[in-house]
């Protein structure tokens, strides 16, 4: 496979989680008052991986060149347009509909990124914020006019029955399939005692994808490519005078890391062929980069875990409300109960914003390195309890993560 | 005719000449310094012949080829390394692969895409890099951070980037600049190594006339944006016109 | 010509809530070198400082009126402001009704005390982080102020009127024989915006405690070496912008209701201006925000929108790409702020 | 391990192929065809997907509230609300077929793709066999395409854009909250009282699908009684400042304006158009007018006192004194302290209109459902006499004119009824060209696995 030993151990761990992930994200039994944290249900499992690969691209440009691009969300927009667009007009197949949001949203961000990466710095963040913004307000309005509508705008991009679908044929699903076998079915589900299992056949083609992404991110961090980008981040200067030009370099960053949002916007349609303008918006794009400083900028698994966190929240959290509460809570005495009720109530369903805002600021503050460092933290204490005290120098830091002390003024 | 040749190179800054009709013809393979009190233009001479400034009138050829209108990448690919007064390295990554990125820059032109391979996979670079390493004796901080080496590691790390590329012609600005006596006798003595080791040209700027006086075969003295002199060391010394230079109007 | 000085009225007051927002940002930058992207839940707050003010005064007892009923058919309870069953009814009436003023008086020493808390007690943790952590925990902040002030008031827009005698339009034309009908409250919040803006400059400019904040801005370490004391007067230059911020909230109320997400709906754009303005340049940010207040005026005129479809809806980000690519660092920006 | 139970809770089970499609070993998938949308067990999950982040929340909260109350009332707790004067009277307070009934929440974030990922969620993993609730038509209609896939029923929350039942309209969805045409049928004959037939008209409509119908259809209706449209103008929907919309209507010649917003955005402009003096101002000899097609009470809350004296049409208001509205604002205000918003009223209805099929139907089936709902027609709900309607799935019912209150009595005593216009008023042809003409078809009833 062309990794070294810890890379492969790294792959081999992620290709458990994910292909395991129907059981390993339902460790409670269905009739249990913890059901409610059990996230392995199709939708979510496959947004889980979705956005994962939407934040392992962002980090190839992020976490190594260090452009903070602010306008991601426009890619993975353009390539659930893309997407949608194909099942209009050809078939409710796949993977021309996949293959055409990576090729759409490449060229997006040749464009892009070929004027944005004129500046840097924070110039560089509102060039993209604004290409991305013109794009999601066109989207929503303009682009969706009777006379030319490429969006649909509010209602967002769908398949209608007057659609052409030229290689639609009878027999084939009315849903997004890959040749005949439908995202959303599920080929297996397993009840075991009180738990329950549901295998989809979605989530599965977006594990594999995810898995194949994920192996060619870890061949390009470890690349003479991926050299250079961190190199890019560190001293552009001394690049330039090395001979070596930072433009083409970081443009191809830019564009893989385009194309990984297109292949997202992709398969998002495709788990569910519907592409709104809301996509585009900024707050789409800042969601991108949360999810990666919070997993950890320019780590390889970090950025999947921060979107694994976010999602959660959003899905889960925002799902537990005051009739839950009182369930969970019901085994004590009554005033205790309304007590604790009220307590969490603001933390909990409508409050999910909340609890999120204050997990950023916790993991951001003690945190530095992200959720990776906590990882490691924990690994570290395991690590050491096993030998005797005074070992502590063996404490490394992660090699991919070494927080920069960013001069406020270069040059 | 030298490796090379800058002939009347003009520079203002708005009303400031910083450079009045520079001529300067460096000879292959010997150290050339160039000499001069603050102000004198030193800097941005050097910046005209690295293609970070480019000179409002005048010619800089570098082997019968112009530099003016390169970009420093292209510069550098076309032979002329530089060192900087204050080091310039990744700091971020580690000696090893601070290494690794000029024998690439070197051996693949100023972009290719190589994404797949891994950097250990390419055996004949990590060689080079190791070796080199070898040869500055940094062998055993090879995976260092770089930034968190000392400074006179940094600014060995950096001649040692400069010389993997071979380059023909080596720019040191000020490579002593800050340092302690001690460190400065070691920088001496390595770049009289590198001297005698390989086929170089080395253009230093300085003002610290012990180091100058250490290793240059010539010496061009610039003052107020103009050479006044460029003679053997042993001609520049006795010159009263240096001294003036140096130390002011003397009557 | 009524409508282009019309058009030219509307940009000046959009261009001082982004100027003044802008102002508070680019200090916190160019002083502290900090993203803050809880400037906009800062000028969220100032608003909802005019909200609470005009709650408190309006504390009602309840009294019964036999004669009507309410909703569910029980006699209608009437609410009567504490502040007008001490005053009687005019005074009280007029001190509620000044709600929205009077609550400067409150805005002031509130917005400091969190700016000066939030410095000390979180961002100054970040002055040697990596900008992306600093936005991080800034917008994890945003979204806790933001939650917080909707936990109390609701999502809804709350309406801060202006008080009775500045409420209506006058005809500021009248003098150049022109009909420009404006709303007064607008051209409070304008002179409003350009006092403080004279203010913050005539500070920095005029005082000691100014000037040496402008040569830490110019070179922190220096002024450091100095002996002086830096860090306490960024602390309080972080007070100070968001003392602006909140005050710009305060006035905006009676323009456009408050609710609990106006910052962000603001944030975006005060970066966008910022930027145009150029990094790290106070001038720059206040002449970008007035630039840009202007253009989005009159993008959206009917011209404007048939000419080029959309363009009211794009016209700011438009107009940062050109600005940001024909002049690198902003209108007028310093180099080297915020390029790596 | 205990015993290996292989059902098909499979809830998004729509092909048989796909089992077949995947090798794998047999004692591993099941044959058995089980109805999906059979609730098992006692109980039976309806799903509320609501707005509970971003603008909308609070009418999201107000929506919560009226499920929780309907829910309560379905079980058999309270007063029974509506179930009192309801004019079908097969419920009976012993929950669904009875089955008690339980609910899951969901916030949409008034974002299609959140609101369809929420609702997934209930369905995928609670099993809700019911999805209701929003408080925009563009989510509305994202997630009443989900439900259509999936093969669930979707009761539409607040949701006024015409593309509702009209383009968009699906088998498996039903809209109970008026629309855009009928706002337009109902208001225009009110203005032309009020205002003449002699009227110039300038519009501020939000620039998305939602406002472009609500306009289309004011425009029509006025200009069907001898109004001018002078200009329609686009709003982006991130505008929160309106002035330099409303300065162009200053010497336009209008002497109307109509704001076709919605919530924060109605809010605003309409503060601003007070703010520029509109109201005072007299043009061509008559008073300068503002209208707002649709209104909401918590709108006119967020409006202040620049509500007063605007007119405007809203699906149902709590002072109306018939005994199904009574009977609702008692159970709902006594619960809450406060009288229900029109949402909360459309929501209640909503989930006791389905439930009230099913027990018809005697199915949870969404098709048998369907077809209990269409050509349903019923009383006591709150809109005098309504037909739920085959062809599109929308209700037909009377229409309220309100107008905001001079001298309210109190904090929600904001609007007040200016006449109801009846439905026949507001009918229009399924195949109206308004909402989709002859090509608009609800498609297949999709009853799930």
């Amino acid at each position: 496979m062309g990794l070294n030993k810890s890379d492969m151990t790294l792959l081999i761990v992620v290709a458990i989680l994910a292909l395991g992930a129907p059981f390993i994200l339902n460790p409670f039994p269905v009739d249990s008052g913890m059901a409610q944290f059990n996230a392995g249900y199709p939708d979510l499992m496959q947004r889980f991986v979705i956005f994962g690969i939407l934040a392992i691209g962002f980090n190839i440009l992020f976490g190594l060149t260090g452009y903070l691009s602010f306008g991601h969300a426009a890619f993975l927009g353009v390539g659930s347009y893309a997407a949608v667009w194909m099942f209009k007009l050809l078939s409710y197949n796949v993977l021309p509909a996949i293959a055409l949001s990576v090729v759409v949203a490449g060229l997006f961000s040749v464009l892009i990124g070929y004027v944005s990466l004129r500046r840097s710095g924070i110039y560089f963040s509102i060039l993209t914020l604004a290409f991305a913004q013109m794009s999601f307000a066109l989207a929503y309005s303009v682009l969706s006019n009777p006379k030319f509508n490429l969006t649909n705008g509010e209602t967002g991009l769908q398949v209608y029955a007057g659609d052409p679908q030229i290689f639609h044929r009878e027999g084939l699903p009315d849903v997004p399939h890959l040749f005949g076998i439908a995202m959303r079915d599920n080929f297996l589900e397993l009840k075991m005692g009180g738990w329950e299992f549901t295998f989809n056949n979605g989530y599965y083609l977006c594990a594999i994808i995810m898995l194949v992404v994920f192996y060619l991110a870890i061949r390009l961090f470890r690349s003479p490519f991926g050299l250079m980008l961190r190199a890019v981040k560190s001293n552009q200067n001394r690049l330039n005078y090395t001979g070596l030009n930072p433009k083409p370099y970081t443009l191809a960053a830019f564009i893989i890391s385009g194309m990984y949002a297109g292949l997202a916007g992709g398969l998002l349609a495709s788990m569910d062929p519907l592409a709104g303008a809301e996509r585009m918006q900024w707050t789409a794009s800042g969601e991108i980069v949360l999810m990666t400083i919070l997993g950890g900028a320019g780590t390889l698994i970090g950025p999947v875990l921060g979107a694994g966190f976010i999602k959660y929240f959003e899905n889960i959290f925002s799902k537990i409300n005051d009739n839950v509460l009182h369930q969970w809570f019901a085994f004590m005495p009554d005033g205790m109960e309304d007590f604790m009720v009220f307590i969490v109530h603001p933390f909990v369903g409508k409050g999910w914003h909340l609890t999120l805002g204050i997990l950023f600021m916790l993991v951001v503050t003690f945190l530095p390195g992200g959720l990776v460092e906590g990882g490691q933290r924990i690994a570290n204490l395991f690590r050491n309890r096993g030998k005797k005290k005074g070992d502590d120098d063996s404490y490394k830091p992660d090699p991919e993560h070494h927080p920069k002390e960013t001069p406020h003024v270069a040059e | 005719m030298g490796i090379l040749e800058v002939k009347g190179v003009n520079k203002r800054f708005g009303g400031l000449q910083a450079l009045g009709d520079v001529n300067l013809s460096v000879e292959e393979n010997i150290v050339h310094a160039i000499i001069g009190p603050n102000g004198a233009g030193k800097s941005t001479l050097l910046n005209c012949l690295v293609g970070k400034l480019i000179p409002d009138t005048g010619s800089v050829t570098f082997d019968g080829q112009s530099v003016l209108g390169r970009t420093p990448y292209e510069i550098n690919q076309m032979g002329i390394s530089r060192v900087f007064q204050t080091p310039e390295i990744f700091g971020d990554l580690t000696v090893f692969e601070n290494m690794v990125i000029p024998a690439f820059a070197k051996r693949d032109g100023s972009f290719r895409m190589h994404a797949i391979e891994s950097v250990a996979a390419e055996k004949d670079i990590c060689m080079k890099a190791e070796q080199m390493l070898v040869e500055v004796n940094m062998q055993d901080k090879i995976q260092m951070h770089a930034a968190s080496l000392s400074r006179g590691d940094k600014r060995r790390l950096e001649m040692a980037m400069c010389l993997l590329q071979e380059p023909r012609l080596l720019l040191l600005d000020e490579p002593t600049a800050g340092m302690a006596r001690a460190d400065t006798n070691n920088t001496i003595d390595l770049l009289k190594e590198i001297k005698e080791q390989r086929d170089i040209t080395i253009c230093i700027i300085e003002h610290d006339m012990h180091v100058v006086f250490s290793l240059a075969d010539r010496i061009t003295v610039l003052a107020q944006g103009t050479p006044l002199v460029e003679d053997s060391p042993e001609n520049i010394r006795g010159n009263p016109k240096v001294r003036e230079a140096y130390l002011g109007e003397a009557a | 010509m009524d409508a282009f000085f019309l058009q030219i009225l509307n940009g000046l007051d959009k261009g001082s809530a982004y100027a003044l927002i802008a102002l508070g940002l680019t200090l916190i930058f160019g002083t502290l070198g900090v993203v803050n992207f809880a400037h906009g839940a800062l000028f969220m707050l100032g608003a909802f400082c005019a909200v609470t003010l005009q709650r408190l005064l309006s504390l009602s007892f309840e009294t019964i009126d036999e004669t009507k009923t309410d909703f569910l058919g029980n006699p209608l309870k009437v609410k009567t402001p504490y502040v007008e069953g001490w005053f009687g009814p005019e005074i009280g009436g007029s001190i509620i009704d000044w709600a929205v003023p009077l609550s400067i008086l409150i805005a002031i020493p509130f917005m400091i005390g969190v700016g000066y808390v939030m410095e000390r007690g979180l961002i100054k943790h970040f002055y040697k982080r990596p900008h992306a952590d600093q936005i991080l925990v800034t917008f994890g902040l945003a979204i806790v102020l933001q939650e917080v002030i909707k936990y109390f008031f609701g999502a809804n827009p709350i309406q801060t009127p202006p008080p009775d005698a500045l409420l209506g339009v006058v005809n500021i034309g009248a003098p150049l024989g022109l009909e420009l009908a404006y709303p007064i409250w607008r051209m409070v919040y304008f002179l409003f915006a350009v006092g403080i803006i004279g203010g913050v400059f005539s500070f920095l400019q005029f005082t000691t405690f100014g000037m040496v904040v402008r040569a830490g801005m110019a070179d922190r370490e220096t002024v450091g070496l100095l002996g002086i004391d830096i860090d306490r007067r960024f602390t309080f230059m972080f007070g100070l912008a968001a003392g602006v911020a909140g005050l710009a909230g305060v006035m905006y109320g009676p323009i456009n209701p408050p609710n609990y997400h106006m910052g962000m709906d603001f944030l975006v754009l005060s970066f966008v201006v910022v930027v145009v303005g150029g990094m790290g340049s106070l001038p720059g940010a206040v002449l970008a925000g007035f630039m840009l207040g202007i253009l989005e005026s009159f993008a959206s005129t009917t011209w404007a929108t048939t000419t080029i479809p959309g363009i009211n809806q794009i016209i700011i980000y438009l107009v940062a790409i050109i600005v940001l690519l024909t002049r690198p660092r902003g209108l007028m920006g310093r180099k080297g702020v915020m390029e790596d | 391990m205990t015993k290996m139970d292989l059902t098909r809770r499979g809830v998004l089970k729509t092909t048989a192929a796909a089992g077949a499609g995947l090798a794998l070993p047999t004692m591993f998938t099941s044959s058995a065809h089980a109805v999906t949308n059979d609730p098992m067990g006692g109980t039976v999950t309806l799903g509320f997907n609501v707005p509970q982040t971003g603008p909308y929340a609070d009418e999201g909260a107000d929506e919560l509230r009226a499920y929780e109350l309907a829910v309560e009332h379905l079980n058999g707790g309270g007063d029974g609300g509506m179930l009192n004067t309801f004019s079908s009277k097969v419920l009976d307070g012993t929950g669904i077929l009875g089955k008690k009934v339980e609910y899951v929440t969901g916030d949409t974030q008034t974002k299609s793709d959140a609101a369809r990922a929420s609702a997934k969620s209930m369905i995928e993993k609670d099993g809700a066999i019911m999805i209701t609730g929003g408080s925009s038509s563009g989510v509305a209609i994202a997630v009443q395409g989900l439900c259509q896939e999936a093969g669930v029923i979707f009761m539409a929350g607040l949701t006024h854009s015409n593309d509702t039942t009209g383009k968009d309209r699906k088998a498996n969805g039903f809209r109970h909250f008026f629309n855009g045409y009928m706002s337009g049928a109902a208001l225009a004959p009110v203005l032309k009282n009020l205002y003449g037939d002699d009227r110039k008209a300038y519009h501020l409509t939000a620039d998305y699908t939602w406002g472009w119908t609500q306009q289309e259809s004011i425009a029509a209706a006025t200009e069907a009684l001898g109004w001018e449209t002078v200009n329609n103008v686009l709003t982006p929907l991130a505008s929160t400042d309106f002035s330099s919309y409303i300065a162009p209507v200053l010497n336009s010649g209008a002497d109307v304006l109509v704001l076709n917003h919605y919530g924060g955005n109605m809010v605003n402009s309409l503060t601003n158009a007070v703010q520029f003096g509109l109201r005072e101002k007299e043009v061509n000899g008559k008073n300068f007018e503002i209208v707002v097609p649709l209104f909401s009470r918590l709108m006119a809350r967020g409006a202040g006192e620049n509500i007063k004296g605007i007119v405007g049409s809203t699906n149902w208001h709590w002072s109306l004194q018939d005994e199904g509205s009574k009977a609702f604002v008692k159970s709902f205000g006594e619960k809450y302290g406060f009288p229900p918003s029109q949402a909360a009223h459309t929501c209640y209805v909503q989930t006791l209109l389905y439930a009230d099929a099913v027990t018809r139907a005697n199915s949870f089936a969404p098709c048998d459902v369907a077809a209990a709902l269409e050509g349903f027609e019923f009383d006591g709900m709150g809109n005098g006499k309504t037909l739920y309607r085959a062809e599109d799935h929308q209700c037909f019912k009377d229409v309220l004119v309100v107008k905001g209150k001079e001298n309210p009595q109190s904090e929600f005593d904001l609007l007040e009824v200016v006449e109801v216009t009846p439905a026949a008023q507001v009918t229009y042809e399924p195949n109206h060209p308004m909402f989709g003409g002859d090509e608009a078809s609800l498609g297949e009833c999709n009853n799930g696995a």
